[in-house]
C-alpha cells in the first residue's frame, strides 16, 4: 500500500542545503585568515541533520499509524528520471523516495546518530582551519547516506552509494598533510569503485532477468513483488543462474562498501581521517549500507537458490564470507596498538556477523545488529576520539593507560559500550543482537551450526581484544610521559553530550527485541511469542516474505520441526555471556598490568602489520601487478608508436648510447603511417573480401609492426 | 522533418559569428590590457544570447543540408556552453600571460560556429565546410603560443594530419556521391553495382570523422595537440571537437543503418529517432558493428593505460579523451532488437563536453603563467591555495570519471546498461573495468590537487567571468543527472527526445518516414 | 567530317592528360627540392584542367587554372622566401621510413581501383531476342557506340537509330544531330523468316555540365526548395575570414615581442 | 570529343590520390607535405567531376558544385598552412618534419 507524505523530500534536502551553505561559507572565507564564522557554521551543520531527524520521526509516526497488513510505504515520486530502452518494451524510471519500515529504521538511526556525531564534530574540529569545509562534507555525507536509504530504486541507491564513497574519500583525505593519508583516501576510493562494478553489473543483470517477461524495473517495490509473485515462479526457476549471478555481483558491491573479504583492506587505512568521520562513516552508517542493500533485496537472495560459486548458493557464500571476515577482523583487532585501528578491525569483524545473519536469511536480525552496533561502536569511536583529543593526538595505546580517573565521563560510557560489544547481558545491547545471530546460526540446517560455533569462538576473541583495548587505555597503570599526563583533560561538554546519549543508547536499545518477561513464559512453552518483538515486528512487512521463504527452504518439514531442532531461548544468551566473561578474564590476566611490547616508534610492527601486509600482498599479486603489466605493455606499444619515451625504451636508449636517442622521436611520418596502416586494415576488414582482404589487412598490420620496430632501432 | 525558415534556425549561429566579428572589429582599437578585459565579455554576451535563442530554436530542416532536432539542439547548446567556459578560461590565461592580441576569442567563436554547423549538417559538403571551419580555427588556437616549441610542434602535427584526413573524408564523400548521385546523407546506392562503391565512400568518411574524435588508431595527434595548446584551448577543443565529431558520426551511422535496411529516407533523419533495422541491414552492418566494438575497446585500453603513465595534466586529459571516444563508440553498437537509437551517445556527449571544458578551464586557474604548473607535482596543493577552482576541478573530474552524483555517471550508466541489456556482458564488464582504471588517474590528479602545497600558488587572473561561468557549469553537471529528460522538449513529431527512451513504435515510424522535404526529392 | 574520329579523339586526349598528370604526380613524389615539387604539381593541375574540359566542365577547368595553379604559384614563392630564411635547402629525399610506408599508398590505391572497376562499363538493354550494349556514359555524347550481342555467323544486324537514320553491322557508331531522347531498334535476322528485335532508349545529352549559367543558377537559388548552396557560399566567406584570422594569429610578426624594446633613443635628445 | 570511360577517370583519380598519400607519408619537407595534401584534394575534385559525368540532371550538377567549394576551402587551408610554416620555421629554422619531434611520452 502506498501512502504519500509531502515532507519526505525535506529529509535528504535539508542536509544538502546545509552542505551547500557551509560550502559557500567555506569558499567565501577562503581568503580570510580567520575563516568563516564558526558559530554559524556549527548551527547550520547540526541543525540540518537534526531537522531531518525530526521529519523522519514524523514520517515514522505516520507510517506506524497505518496498521493494515502488507508492505505499507510512504512514497513521494519526484520526477521522471530517465528511461531505459529495451527491446520489447520501454520503461521510464522515476526518481522517487520510498519510506517503508526498513527505511524508517535505517533513517532513524542514520539521522539521529548522525546529528549527535555532528554535534560532537563541532567540538572536535572547532580549532581546525577547514572547519566549514569539514562540516560541509559531513552534511553532504548525510545527504548521500539518506539518499542511499530513502531512494526507491537501485539507481537512486547507487547515486547515494557513490556519494557516500566520495565523501568518505574526501573526509579520509581531509587532513592531507602527508601523502600517506592521500594514499589511504585513494585506496578507499578505488577499492570501492571495484565493488561498484559488481553493484552495477548485478543491477543490470537483475534488470535483464526481470525484463524477460516485460516487467523490467529497478524499483524496489517492483523487485519485491516480482519475486513474490507466484506467476513468476517458472520464470525464476528458468533464470536461477542469472539471478544467482546478479545476487553475487551485488553482494560483491556490498563487500566493497562494508569492508568484507576480499575488499577489506581499505577500512583500517581509512582511519587516517578525523575521528568523527570514523565514527559516523566507518562505523555507524556507511559501512552498514551493504547489509542494508542485502536486506533491501532480500527477495532476490531468498530466491537465488542455485549454486553459483564452488557449489554454494549466494546466501551460503555470504555466510562463509561473513564468517571468515568476522574471524579475521577479530584476530587482527587483537594485534593492533593504534586504538582507532583496533576499533576499525572490530568494525570489520562485527560487519562479518551481520553478513552471517544475512547469509542464513535472518535479515531482521542482521539489521538489528546494524542498529545496536551503530550505538555502541559510535560510542566507542567517539570515546576514542575523546581520548585522542585529551591526549593531544596520541593514538598508540602503548602510550596510554590509567585514564579512568582523568577522563571519568568518557570512561563511563566507553565502559558501557564495551559491556555491550563483548556481549554481557541485560545492560548491553550487543548481547541481544549477537545472541540472536548465534541463535539463528545454530537454528540452521546442515553445516550452519559449525559456522555458529566459529562465531561463538569469535565472540570470545572479541571479548579479549575489546577488553585489551579497555585495559590498555583505562584500566592499567599509566604509561604516559609526565608532561602528557599533565596535559590530559576531559573533553568539552559538546563532545560529552553525544557520547553520553549514544552510550546510554547502547545500554538500552537491545530491549527493543527482547522477551519482556525475561523469558519466563519461554520456559513454559518453547519458542514463545510473548515479549517485546518490536523490532522484528516492525520490519516484518518488508522482510517477512523473504524470511518465510528461506525458512521453508531450510525447514521443509514445517514450523514445528524447526522448533524442536532449535536450542532453547536461554542457551545462546548464556553461552554468549559466558564467552564474554571468559574473554574478559583472559584479557584481565594478560593486560591488567599494562604489559605490552615496548612501544616501537612510528611503525606498526609484528603480526598485526603482517596481516595487512598479507592482504596487501595478495592484492598486489592479483590486481596491482597485472594492471601494471598491462599498463606497461600498452604504454610501450603507444610510446613506441609515437617514438615515445617510456622508461623501458629510455633505458634501452641509454644502453645503446646517445646515437640512438636522437632518433627516438615521435615523428609525424610515423604517426601518419601508423594511422594509414589503420585505414588499410579497416578498409580490408570492412570492405574487401577473400584473399585481397587478407593481403591488405596483413600488409597494414605488417607495416605497423615494421614501424614500431624501426622506431626502436632506426 | 518539416522545412524550417532560415532565420530562426540560423539565429544562434548568426549570433555566434556576429560575436566573432564584433570581437575582431574591436580588437585593433584596444590597449593590450583592456583587450582581455573587454573582448571576452563581448564574446560572452553574444554567446549567452546565442544560448538563449538556441533553446527556443525550431526543429526542422533547411534545404536538406542542415537540420535541427532535439538531440542536435542540445548538442549545440553544449557547444555554446563549452565555448563560454573556454572563453572564461582563455581570459584568465591570456590576461595572466599578458598575451598581445585578442583574436583568440574570435577564433573560439568561429570554431564553435563550425562545430554547431557540424552538428546540424546532414549533407557531406555542408559537413565538410563546417568541419573545416572548426578545424582551421582550432589549428590557429593550438599554435597560439608561437614562441613555445611544443606549441609549434603540436600545430604542425595536428595541421598536417588534419589536412590529410580531411582529404580522406572528402574522397569518401566523392565516392558516396558517385554511388548515390547525391551529397546528402541517407541516399541509397543507385543500383547493386554501386553498393561496394557506396560502402567504400562511407568507410572513408567514417575514418575521417573517427580521426577528428581521436579514436585508436587515428589518435596520434591527440596527445600532442592537447599538450601543445594552452590549457583553456585544450578544454575547448576537447569538448567542441568531440561534440561535432560524434554528432557527424552518429548522423552517418543512423543514415547508413537506414539505407542498409533498404528504408528510403527522402526526408532528413531525426537524431533522436529510432531507425528500424531489418535482417539485410543487420547483416550488412555486422562488420561495422564489430569494428566499432573493436576500435572502442582498443581506444579504452590504449587511452586509459597510457593516461596512467602520464604526469602532465593535459596529456592525462588527452589520453582520457581517447578512452572516452572509446565509450562513445561502444554506444554506437547495434541493438539486439530492431530499433537503432543513439540516445545514450547524445547524453554522454553533452555531459562529457561540459565537464571537459569545465575541468580544463578550472585547471587554467591553477596552472600558473604560461601553464607552467601543468604536471602532477606542479599542481600539488593548488586546490588548497585556491579552493574555489579546486572544488570546481574536483566536480568536473569526478564527472569525467563517471561517479555520481554527476552527469558523467548517468552517461556511462546508460551505455553500460545498453551493452548488458543487448547481451554484450563481457564488453560491458571490460568497459567498466576500464572505467575503474580511469578513476585511478583522475583521482591521482585530484589527490595532487588537494595535497600539501609544494610550490607557489598560481597567480590569479581576472576571475569574474570564469568564476560565474564555471560555477554555473558545475551546477549543471550536478543537476543534469537528475533531469536528463529536462533536455527533452515536446517535439511536434512527438517522437524525438534526447533519445533516452524508446519512443512508442508509431512515433518512431513517424520520425523516419518522409515528412515532405521538397529538395530531398530533387537530390 | 572527322566525326568518325570522335570516339577515339576524346580517349586519346584523356590518356595523354592522364599520363602527364601521373608523371607529374610521380615527379612530385620524387622531387629533390620543393620547388621542383611545386612545378610538378602545377603540371598535374594543368592536365587535370584539361581533363575537366574534356569532361564538359569548362568552368571548373578555368577555375582550376586560375585559382588552383595560382595558389600553387604562391606556394612556390613561399618556398623561395622561407628557404632563404631556413638553413636546410635540401632535405634528404628518402630513408628507411619511406620505404616501409610505401606499401600503404600502393595497397590503398589497388583497393580503391579494385572497387571502382567492379561496376559494369556497359549498359545492357533488350532480352534474349537481341541484346544491345551501350557504353555507360552514352548519354554524354552526340556520338554513341552501339553493339549487338553475337547471334551467329549468318546473322544480319540492322539498326534504326530513331532519327530516321539506319545502319547495319554488329558494332556501329552513330552521331546524332542534336540532343534528345531517341529510341534505337535493333533487328537481327539470321536468314530464317523469324526476325528478332530489341529496343533501347538513348538519352542523348551533350550539355555542358559545369556551365557558368547552370552553376550560378544553382549557387544563388535561394528558394526554399533550392539546394541551399548560397548558404554554404556564405559560410565559405566565414571560413575564409576565420582562416585569415588564424593565419594572422600564427604569423603576425609583432605578436612575438610582448614588450616593445625600451626606447633609449630618448636619452640622446 | 568524347567517349572517355568514366571508370578510367575514377582510376586516374585513385592513382593520384594514392600518389598524394605516398608523398605525405614519405617526404620530410614541410612544403612537400602540403603539396601532397593538395594533390589529394585535386584527386578528389577529379573524382567528383568524373562522377558528375556519369549522372545526369541535378545529380550531375552537384558534382560540379562541390569542387568549387573544395577549391575555396583548399585555398583557406593553404593560407593557414603557409602561416603555420612561417610560425614553425621561426622557432626551429628548419623545414624538416622530423625535426618537429620533441614531444614525448
Amino acid at each position: 500500500m502506498k501512502l504519500t507524505f509531502e515532507l519526505l523530500w525535506l529529509i535528504p534536502f535539508l542536509p544538502l542545503l546545509g552542505a551547500i551553505l557551509n560550502g559557500a561559507l567555506s569558499l567565501g572565507s577562503a581568503s580570510s585568515k580567520r575563516g568563516p564564522a564558526r558559530g554559524l557554521v556549527a548551527l547550520l551543520a547540526v541543525l540540518a541533520p537534526g531537522a531531518s531527524f525530526v521529519i523522519t520521526v514524523l514520517a515514522t509516526c505516520k507510517l506506524a499509524s497505518h496498521t493494515e497488513p502488507g508492505n505499507t510505504a510512504l512514497v513521494q515520486p519526484l520526477w521522471d528520471w530517465f528511461a531505459v530502452a529495451v527491446p520489447g518494451f520501454s520503461f521510464k524510471l522515476s526518481a522517487g523516495l520510498m519510506f517503508d519500515h526498513l527505511t524508517a529504521m535505517m533513517l532513524l538511526f542514520v539521522t539521529g546518530i548522525g546529528t549527535l556525531i555532528h554535534l560532537y564534530s563541532v567540538g572536535y574540529m572547532w580549532e581546525d582551519r577547514g572547519f566549514a569545509r569539514f562540516m560541509a562534507y559531513m552534511n553532504f555525507f548525510m545527504f548521500s547516506m539518506i539518499v542511499l536509504v530513502i531512494g526507491d530504486s537501485l539507481p537512486m541507491t547507487f547515486v547515494g552509494w557513490e556519494g557516500v564513497g566520495l565523501c568518505s574519500y574526501l573526509l579520509i583525505g581531509f587532513w592531507h598533510q602527508n601523502n600517506e593519508y592521500n594514499d589511504a583516501a585513494r585506496k578507499a576510493f578505488i577499492v570501492n569503485r571495484i565493488g561498484d562494478l559488481g553493484f552495477l553489473l548485478g543491477a543490470f543483470m537483475l534488470f535483464q532477468v526481470m525484463s524477460s517477461n516485460g516487467q523490467g524495473s529497478l524499483n524496489y517495490r517492483d523487485i519485491s513483488s516480482w519475486f513474490q509473485n507466484f506467476a513468476n515462479a517458472d520464470l525464476i526457476t528458468s533464470h536461477l543462474g542469472q539471478i544467482g549471478a546478479a545476487g553475487l555481483l551485488i553482494f560483491f558491491g556490498c563487500t566493497g562498501k562494508s569492508a568484507q573479504i576480499p575488499l577489506v583492506t581499505w577500512l583500517p587505512d581509512a582511519m587516517a581521517g578525523p575521528t568523527p568521520v570514523s565514527a559516523l562513516i566507518h562505523a555507524a552508517t556507511m559501512v552498514t549500507s551493504g547489509v542494508y542493500l542485502l536486506a533491501r533485496l532480500c527477495d532476490l537472495y531468498a530466491h537465488a537458490t542455485a549454486p553459483v560459486l564452488a557449489g554454494l548458493t549466494v546466501s551460503q557464500v555470504i555466510l562463509l564470507i561473513g564468517c571468515i571476515t568476522a574471524v579475521w577482523g577479530a584476530i587482527a583487532g587483537l594485534l593492533q596498538v593504534d586504538i582507532k585501528k583496533a576499533l576499525a578491525y572490530s568494525t570489520v569483524s562485527q560487519l562479518g556477523y551481520m553478513f552471517m545473519a544475512a547469509g542464513v536469511g535472518a535479515y531482521d536480525v542482521a539489521l538489528f545488529h546494524v542498529f545496536t552496533h551503530a550505538f555502541f561502536k559510535a560510542t566507542l569511536f567517539l570515546g576514542a576520539g575523546s581520548v585522542i583529543h585529551g591526549l593531544h593526538h596520541e593514538q598508540d595505546m602503548r602510550r596510554m593507560g590509567g585514564l579512568t580517573k582523568l577522563m571519568p565521563i568518557t570512561h563511563l560510557w566507553m565502559f558501557w559500550a564495551w559491556f555491550s560489544i563483548i556481549g554481557l547481558p541485560i545492560l548491553g545491547s550487543g548481547s541481544f543482537s549477537k545472541d540472536l545471530i548465534l541463535d539463528r546460526l545454530f537454528d540452521g540446517a546442515s553445516w550452519t551450526p559449525i559456522v555458529g560455533g566459529v562465531a561463538l569462538a569469535t565472540a570470545l576473541v572479541t571479548a579479549i581484544y575489546m577488553s585489551r583495548v579497555m585495559y590498555l587505555t583505562f584500566w592499567s597503570p599509566s604509561r604516559m610521559s609526565a608532561e602528557t599526563r599533565a596535559g590530559v583533560h576531559e573533553s568539552p561538554l559538546i563532545m560529552l553530550i553525544p557520547i553520553s546519549i549514544l552510550g546510554f543508547g547502547s545500554m538500552v536499545v537491545g530491549w527493543l527485541w527482547a522477551p519482556a518477561d525475561f523469558g519466563v513464559s519461554h520456559l513454559v512453552d518453547n519458542k514463545s511469542q510473548h515479549g517485546i518483538h518490536f523490532f522484528n515486528d516492525w520490519l516484518a512487512p518488508v522482510l517477512g516474505s523473504a524470511e518465510h521463504f528461506t525458512h521453508q527452504l531450510l525447514h521443509p518439514k514445517g514450523e514445528g520441526a524447526a522448533a524442536e531442532g532449535g536450542l532453547s531461548l536461554y542457551a545462546m544468551p548464556a553461552l554468549g555471556s559466558l564467552a564474554a566473561l571468559i574473554g574478559w578474564l583472559i584479557a584481565r590476566a594478560i593486560w591488567r598490568g599494562g604489559r605490552v611490547q615496548g612501544p616501537a616508534e612510528g611503525e606498526i610492527t609484528g603480526f598485526s602489520a603482517s596481516w595487512t601486509w598479507f592482504f596487501d600482498r595478495v592484492y598486489r599479486v592479483t590486481v596491482v601487478i597485472p594492471v601494471q603489466v598491462v599498463a606497461w605493455i600498452l604504454a610501450w606499444v603507444v610510446d613506441a608508436a609515437i617514438g615515445g619515451v617510456v622508461a623501458g625504451i629510455a633505458a634501452l636508449a641509454r644502453f645503446m648510447g646517445d646515437g640512438y636517442t636522437s632518433v627516438q622521436r615521435p615523428r609525424l611520418r610515423s604517426s601518419l603511417a601508423l594511422s594509414m596502416a589503420g585505414v588499410a586494415t579497416l578498409v580490408a576488414v570492412l570492405l574487401l573480401q577473400g584473399a585481397f582482404a587478407w593481403v591488405v589487412g596483413l600488409l597494414g598490420a605488417g607495416v605497423a609492426v615494421l614501424f614500431l620496430l624501426l622506431e626502436l632501432f632506426f | 522533418m518539416p522545412p524550417v525558415d532560415l532565420f530562426p534556425l540560423f539565429l544562434p549561429l548568426t549570433l555566434v559569428i556576429a560575436g566573432a566579428l564584433i570581437v575582431l572589429g574591436f580588437e585593433p582599437f584596444l590597449q593590450r590590457a583592456s583587450k582581455h578585459r573587454l573582448l571576452p565579455w563581448l564574446a560572452a554576451i553574444l554567446l549567452v544570447a546565442a544560448g538563449a535563442v538556441q533553446a527556443g530554436a525550431p526543429t526542422g530542416s533547411l534545404h536538406g543540408i542542415f537540420a535541427m532536432d532535439t538531440p542536435r539542439l542540445w548538442m549545440c547548446e553544449a557547444i555554446i556552453i563549452s565555448t563560454l567556459i573556454a572563453i572564461g578560461g582563455l581570459q584568465m590565461s591570456l590576461a595572466r600571460d599578458d598575451y598581445p592580441g585578442g583574436e583568440a576569442y574570435s577564433l573560439s567563436l568561429f570554431g564553435a560556429a563550425g562545430a554547431m554547423l557540424m552538428v546540424m549538417a546532414v549533407d557531406t559538403l555542408a559537413l565538410f565546410v563546417a568541419l573545416e571551419l572548426m578545424s582551421l580555427s582550432i589549428y590557429a588556437l593550438v599554435g597560439m603560443r608561437r614562441n613555445r616549441r611544443e606549441s609549434n610542434e603540436a600545430l604542425f602535427k595536428y595541421f598536417v594530419m588534419g589536412a590529410v584526413f580531411s582529404a580522406i573524408f572528402l574522397y569518401g564523400a566523392a565516392l558516396s556521391y558517385g554511388a548515390t548521385g547525391s551529397t546528402a546523407f541517407g541516399h541509397p546506392w543507385r543500383d547493386e553495382a554501386h553498393r561496394g562503391l557506396f560502402l567504400f565512400g562511407q568507410v572513408l568518411m567514417l575514418i575521417g570523422l573517427l580521426f577528428k574524435v581521436g579514436v585508436v588508431p587515428f589518435h596520434f595527434w591527440t596527445a600532442d595537440a592537447y599538450t601543445g595548446a594552452p590549457v583553456a584551448v585544450t578544454g575547448f577543443m576537447g569538448a567542441v571537437v568531440k561534440v561535432g565529431g560524434f554528432a557527424a558520426i552518429g548522423t552517418l551511422w543512423l543514415n547508413l543503418a537506414a539505407v542498409a535496411s533498404g528504408m528510403p529516407i527522402p526526408g532528413v533523419l531525426d537524431l533522436g529517432a529510432a531507425v528500424t533495422l531489418n535482417q539485410t541491414g543487420k547483416d550488412l552492418l555486422a562488420h561495422y558493428n564489430l569494428a566499432f566494438l573493436v576500435l572502442g575497446l582498443l581506444s579504452l585500453v590504449l587511452g586509459n593505460f597510457s593516461a596512467l603513465k602520464q604526469t602532465s595534466i593535459r596529456r592525462i586529459i588527452a589520453f582520457s579523451s581517447i578512452s572516452h571516444a572509446g565509450y562513445m563508440l561502444l554506444a554506437l553498437a547495434l541493438p539486439i532488437g530492431e530499433k537503432l537509437q543513439l540516445g545514450s551517445l547524445w547524453f554522454y556527449v553533452v555531459g562529457y563536453a561540459i565537464a571537459t571544458a569545465g575541468a580544463l578551464s578550472a585547471f587554467t586557474a591553477l596552472a600558473g603563467k604560461e601553464d607552467i604548473n601543468d604536471n602532477l607535482s606542479g599542481i600539488a596543493g593548488q586546490g588548497r591555495a585556491r579552493p574555489f577552482y579546486g572544488l570546481l576541478l574536483t566536480i568536473f573530474l569526478v564527472s569525467i570519471a563517471g561517479v555520481p552524483p554527476t552527469v558523467g555517471f548517468l552517461g556511462k550508466y546508460l551505455i553500460f546498461q545498453d551493452l548488458v541489456v543487448r547481451g554484450d556482458v563481457k564488453i560491458a564488464i571490460f568497459a567498466m573495468i576500464m572505467a575503474v582504471v580511469g578513476a585511478a588517474y583522475y583521482f591521482r590528479t585530484l589527490v595532487a590537487v588537494w595535497a600539501a602545497p609544494s610550490c607557489e600558488p598560481a597567480k590569479a587572473g581576472p576571475p569574474v567571468l570564469s568564476g560565474w561561468v564555471l560555477a554555473g557549469a558545475a551546477v549543471l553537471t550536478l543537476v543534469l543527472i537528475g533531469w536528463p529528460n529536462a533536455l527533452i522538449r515536446p517535439d511536434p513529431a512527438g517522437a524525438a527526445n534526447l533519445g533516452l527512451s524508446a519512443p512508442a513504435a508509431p512515433a518512431a515510424e513517424q520520425a523516419v518516414l518522409p515528412t515532405g522535404l521538397a529538395t530531398a526529392a530533387t537530390r | 567530317m572527322f566525326h568518325i574520329l570522335d570516339p577515339y579523339l576524346g580517349p586519346a586526349f584523356f590518356w595523354s592528360f592522364a599520363l602527364i598528370s601521373v608523371l607529374c604526380g610521380t615527379g612530385l613524389f620524387l622531387a629533390r627540392h620543393p620547388i621542383n615539387g611545386a612545378i610538378n604539381l602545377i603540371g598535374v593541375m594543368l592536365s587535370l584542367s584539361g581533363i575537366y574540359a574534356l569532361l564538359n566542365s569548362p568552368f571548373l577547368a578555368v577555375l582550376q587554372v586560375l585559382v588552383y595553379a595560382g595558389a600553387i604559384m604562391m606556394l612556390v614563392v613561399f618556398v623561395i622566401m622561407v628557404l632563404n630564411q631556413a638553413k636546410d635547402h635540401i632535405i634528404p629525399q628518402f630513408d628507411w621510413f619511406s620505404l616501409v610506408a610505401l606499401p600503404l599508398p600502393v595497397v590503398l590505391g589497388f583497393a580503391m581501383v579494385s572497387v571502382l572497376t567492379k561496376g559494369p562499363t556497359v549498359v545492357v538493354a533488350g532480352g534474349e531476342a537481341g541484346r544491345i550494349e551501350l557504353p555507360k556514359d552514352a548519354s554524354n555524347s552526340l556520338t554513341v557506340q552501339f553493339r549487338a550481342a553475337d547471334a551467329g555467323a549468318n546473322a544480319v544486324y540492322s539498326w534504326d537509330f530513331g532519327d530516321q537514320n539506319r545502319s547495319t553491322g554488329r558494332e556501329v557508331v552513330h552521331r546524332f544531330a542534336k540532343p534528345g531522347s531517341y529510341t534505337a531498334t535493333l533487328s537481327v535476322s539470321d536468314g530464317t523468316p523469324a526476325l528478332r528485335s530489341a529496343t533501347v532508349t538513348v538519352p542523348v545529352n551533350d550539355a555542358v555540365r559545369g556551365g557558368v549559367q547552370a552553376l550560378a543558377n544553382s549557387m544563388f537559388d535561394t528558394r526554399r526548395s533550392g539546394p541551399g548552396y548560397y548558404l554554404l557560399f556564405e559560410l565559405i566567406g566565414v571560413l575564409l575570414l576565420a582562416a585569415v584570422v588564424g593565419a594572422v594569429v600564427l604569423a603576425k610578426r609583432n605578436l612575438d615581442s610582448p614588450e616593445p624594446p625600451a626606447a633609449p633613443a630618448e636619452g640622446h635628445h | 570529343m568524347n567517349g572517355i570511360d568514366p571508370t578510367n577517370v575514377q582510376v586516374l583519380a585513385a592513382v593520384l590520390f594514392a600518389l598524394g598519400v605516398a608523398v605525405v607519408l614519405t617526404r620530410r619537407n614541410v612544403f612537400l607535405l602540403l603539396m601532397g595534401v593538395e594533390l589529394m584534394l585535386n584527386a578528389v575534385n577529379l573524382s567528383f567531376v568524373g562522377f558528375s559525368r556519369e549522372l545526369s540532371g541535378n545529380e550531375s550538377l552537384w558534382g560540379q558544385m562541390t569542387p568549387l567549394f573544395i577549391i575555396a576551402i583548399a585555398a583557406a587551408e593553404a593560407c593557414v598552412g603557409l602561416a603555420m610554416v612561417i610560425c614553425i620555421v621561426r622557432g626551429r629554422d628548419t623545414l624538416d618534419s622530423d625535426a618537429f619531434a620533441d614531444m614525448k611520452e
